[in-house]
């Protein structure tokens, strides 16, 4: 059980730092393309994205968390 | 044991991980009275609470003159009269007042006739209009019995009804049990006291930690040595 | 018949327990005064023009007030045990809860009445051309906010929480109640014709409906043990 | 947990990620920037899935709900529970998502849009949901109590949504781009579609494996209280 968790728990993350890592190598977008308001909005869409991966992912964590206390408190 | 009319099987009530009532079984012939003992915390309450309907049991089945009881069942209200150790009376309201409103919860059609009869019978008729809040004790405790047994219930559980009352409300008390005798109704009264338990008692049980450690006819109990025998058992049960 | 015996006769003992204490209507009746003393003080006349704003202060002011009151209702009950026999009764879980609204909804009428008189003293208001109408949208409003409150009211009274989770419980499920209640009552009061709060009174009264209905099928599951 | 349960949660939880991955792909790559939002709106690929499964899980919690208070079925109330816990994760998503977003299309942190205003609303429901369960020193009076407020509160959604909808009515708002209408570009509907599965398997994959633990944390309960027959055969609770 445990191995599964951190199985989704490390794609999962990497999922989410994903596009940071793509745009650094890429350099900035196009500024002409991206209008000043726009960029503004970059950051706060990473926050968001950021945010709701790592709510998911600490609510699995808490889960495989109590799974496991759970199963030891089961077996013994 | 004349035919039974009274039947709980396996009965059993858990409050979260606590079994306060433990597959208690028994069966009460017509105008039979059953006194349970047991020291405090064995689950007496609770087990006339479910009895009562006014508790479901987690398990177990009751059933009066073949009727099921089933939660919120009024049928099985109308059968069953409860007094509890507390009084439970609308302090604001008279005495008279608190008899009428039960007698209409109960759809009595003769309440004028009936109230001061009831009132009388338990020796309050004097106090009929005063608040009840200004009832000792005692009176309090005869004003919750002429109101349980308002309705003729054909099934009466009484919760320890002597505690706390002087002399004269014990008497008045026990006048009325001695009425409830009358072959017709099945009673099951809960106590401490051994005497006032065993006096009217036509089965005796023991009931420890949920569960009945003794059932007996009064006829196979020697009055001298039944307190040895109850609190052999209750040792027994740890 | 009996059904209707054994609601008259919950209704009958919570108004006379209620006249002979005195002590909810005493409470929220003192409670709403002092909130329009407040609000007087709170809003300043030269920016806001009080008639504007009054039927917002007004349903403000009843649904805190019916909160003092509702939560009440089953703290008093178990104070004296008694409900524990009435629950002994063969009184259907549905008319003790109906008994238990009748009794709150017409004490609640009295006090929403007082907090209108209130509010015209202290902010010169009228009730519109339509008291009809105005008295239509106020009843159903009351009427759904009680048969909510008293649900909840004896959930809450059983829990340790107790009074104090009854707002947090209901105040979510009412948002109904004060959108259509509030904007018909300052419609009204504005004159405007009641066409306008058509709508509303409609809304209102599905609301008073889903929250009696529901209300009276569950009571069983919160009362009994 | 049963191994029924595990692997269908496993197998839930694989697809989710696999979802999750092409959301990303495409909100990153693929879809085109919303022209007068710009890059911000690509928060909504999220946002409006997250309550699409605040409100299922909602759903859920009152059927299950419903279902237990019927049938007195443990198993439903733990569904129950397990889809309430979800259902506020995902609300609280979108209440953490939804100012981001409109700080920026509409320059303010908080905004009466409808689905924002409804699931806020959601978010104090769920609170007094978990609040009443844990607040009963009786556990299962807590279930009942949860139970009763989760029909209640589904009952009342549907007439807060037209009551919040028509009051935002009478006041006229920025008009809100609402790209999930049918007038929305395909490559937008077909990314929110991809969002609104990803997070949809994730969630029922949580839930899967949350009920199995309570599952087992009911089967503990059991073997603690020392009762023999609990759904613990070997070691795994079914």
């Amino acid at each position: 059980m445990k191995k599964l968790f951190l199985s989704i728990v490390v794609v999962t993350l990497f999922v989410a730092l994903l596009p940071e890592g793509v745009m650094a190598q890429e350099g900035l977008p196009d500024p002409a393309a991206i209008a000043g308001q726009n960029l503004r909005g970059h950051t706060h869409m990473f926050i968001a994205y950021f945010i709701a991966w790592l709510l998911i992912l600490g609510w699995a964590v808490s889960i495989a968390r109590r799974l496991g206390k759970v199963e030891r408190a089961l077996g013994d | 044991m004349n035919n039974p009319v009274l039947r709980a099987s396996g009965l059993t009530r858990d409050f979260g991980p606590l079994r306060a009532v433990d597959g208690v079984g028994f069966s009460l012939g017509e105008g039979e009275l059953l006194t349970v003992f047991g020291p405090n915390g064995a689950g007496k309450t609770t087990l006339l609470r479910i009895l009562s309907g006014g508790l479901q049991p987690t398990e177990g089945v009751v059933s009066l003159r073949g009727l099921e009881q089933k939660s919120g069942d009024p049928e099985w209200y109308r059968r069953v009269g409860f007094l509890s150790h507390q009084s439970f009376i609308y302090g604001h309201l008279t005495l008279d007042e608190n008899l009428r409103f039960f007698g209409r919860l109960f759809g009595l059609k003769d309440l004028s006739t009936r109230v001061p009869d009831r009132l009388e019978q338990v020796g309050l008729a004097s106090r009929a209009g005063s608040p009840a809040r200004t009832l000792s004790r005692g009176m309090r405790q005869r004003l919750a019995l002429a109101r349980s047994l308002l309705h003729d219930p054909e099934f009466v559980l009484l919760d320890e009804p002597y505690t706390g009352l002087d002399a004269h409300a014990a008497s008045v008390l026990r006048e009325v049990l001695t009425t409830l005798k009358d072959g017709r109704r099945t009673v099951v009264l809960v106590t401490h006291n051994i005497s006032q338990g065993l006096e009217l008692a036509d089965r005796v049980a023991v009931q420890v930690r949920g569960r009945f450690v003794l059932l007996q006819d009064r006829a196979e109990v020697e009055v001298e040595n039944f307190e040895r025998t109850y609190r052999q058992r209750v040792e027994e049960a740890g | 018949m009996d059904y209707l015996r054994q609601v008259g006769a919950l209704v009958w003992k919570d108004l006379v327990v209620e006249l002979r204490t005195r002590e909810r209507v005493a409470a929220m009746g003192a409670f709403t005064v002092l909130v329009g003393i407040l609000f007087s003080f709170a809003i300043d006349p030269s920016v806001v023009q009080p008639q504007d704003i009054a039927s917002g202060l007004i349903w403000m002011t009843v649904i805190f007030g019916g909160m003092l009151g509702l939560g009440r209702t089953f703290h008093l009950e178990e104070d004296d045990g008694a409900f524990q026999c009435v629950l002994l009764s063969p009184i259907p879980r549905d008319a003790l809860f109906l008994g238990k609204v009748i009794a709150n909804f017409i004490l609640l009428t009295v006090v929403t009445a007082l907090v209108f008189v209130v509010f015209a003293l202290f902010f010169d208001l009228g009730f519109g051309d339509h008291p009809l109408a105005l008295a239509a949208v106020v009843l159903l409003g009351v009427l759904g906010f009680v048969a909510v409150g008293t649900l909840f009211s004896a959930m809450s009274a059983r829990t340790t929480m107790g009074e104090t989770l009854l707002p947090i419980l209901v105040f979510p499920l009412l948002i109904p109640v004060v959108i259509y209640g509030a904007t018909a009552t300052s419609s009204l009061l504005q004159g405007l014709p009641v066409s306008e709060v058509d709508g509303n009174i409609r809304m209102l009264a599905a609301f008073a409906l889903v929250a009696l209905a529901s209300g009276a099928g569950l009571f069983r599951f919160v009362v009994e043990e | 947990m049963s191994n029924r349960l595990r692997s269908l949660g496993v197998v839930l939880g694989f697809l989710g990620v696999l979802l999750v991955l092409v959301l990303h792909w495409q909100v990153f790559y693929w879809v085109a920037t919303e022209r007068s939002m710009g890059v911000v709106q690509r928060i909504f690929y999220i946002h409006v899935p997250a309550a699409w499964v605040a409100f299922m899980a909602f759903g859920i919690v009152a059927l299950c709900g419903a279902g237990y208070l019927w049938l007195k079925d443990d198993r439903l109330d733990q569904a129950a529970l397990s889809a309430a816990e979800g259902g506020m994760l995902f609300t609280t998503i979108v209440l953490l998502t939804g100012p981001l977003w409109g700080k920026v299309a509409w320059g303010v942190w908080w905004e009466w849009e409808l689905r924002l205003t409804l699931t806020l609303l959601l978010w104090f429901i769920y609170l007094g949901y978990f609040l009443v369960r844990k607040s009963t020193e009786n556990p299962q009076k807590g279930k009942r109590f949860a139970a009763v407020l989760g029909i209640v509160g589904a009952l009342d959604i549907p007439l807060i949504h037209i009551s919040v909808k028509w009051f935002r009515s009478l006041h006229p708002e920025p008009v809100v781009m609402n790209p999930d209408g049918p007038t929305a570009p395909p490559d937008m509907l077909i990314t929110l579609f991809t969002g609104v599965a990803a997070f949809t398997c994730l969630f029922f994959c949580f839930f899967l494996l949350r009920y199995g633990l309570e599952r087992m944390r009911h089967a503990l309960v059991l073997r603690e209280a020392g009762r023999p027959g609990g759904p613990v055969a070997n070691g795994v609770a079914s």
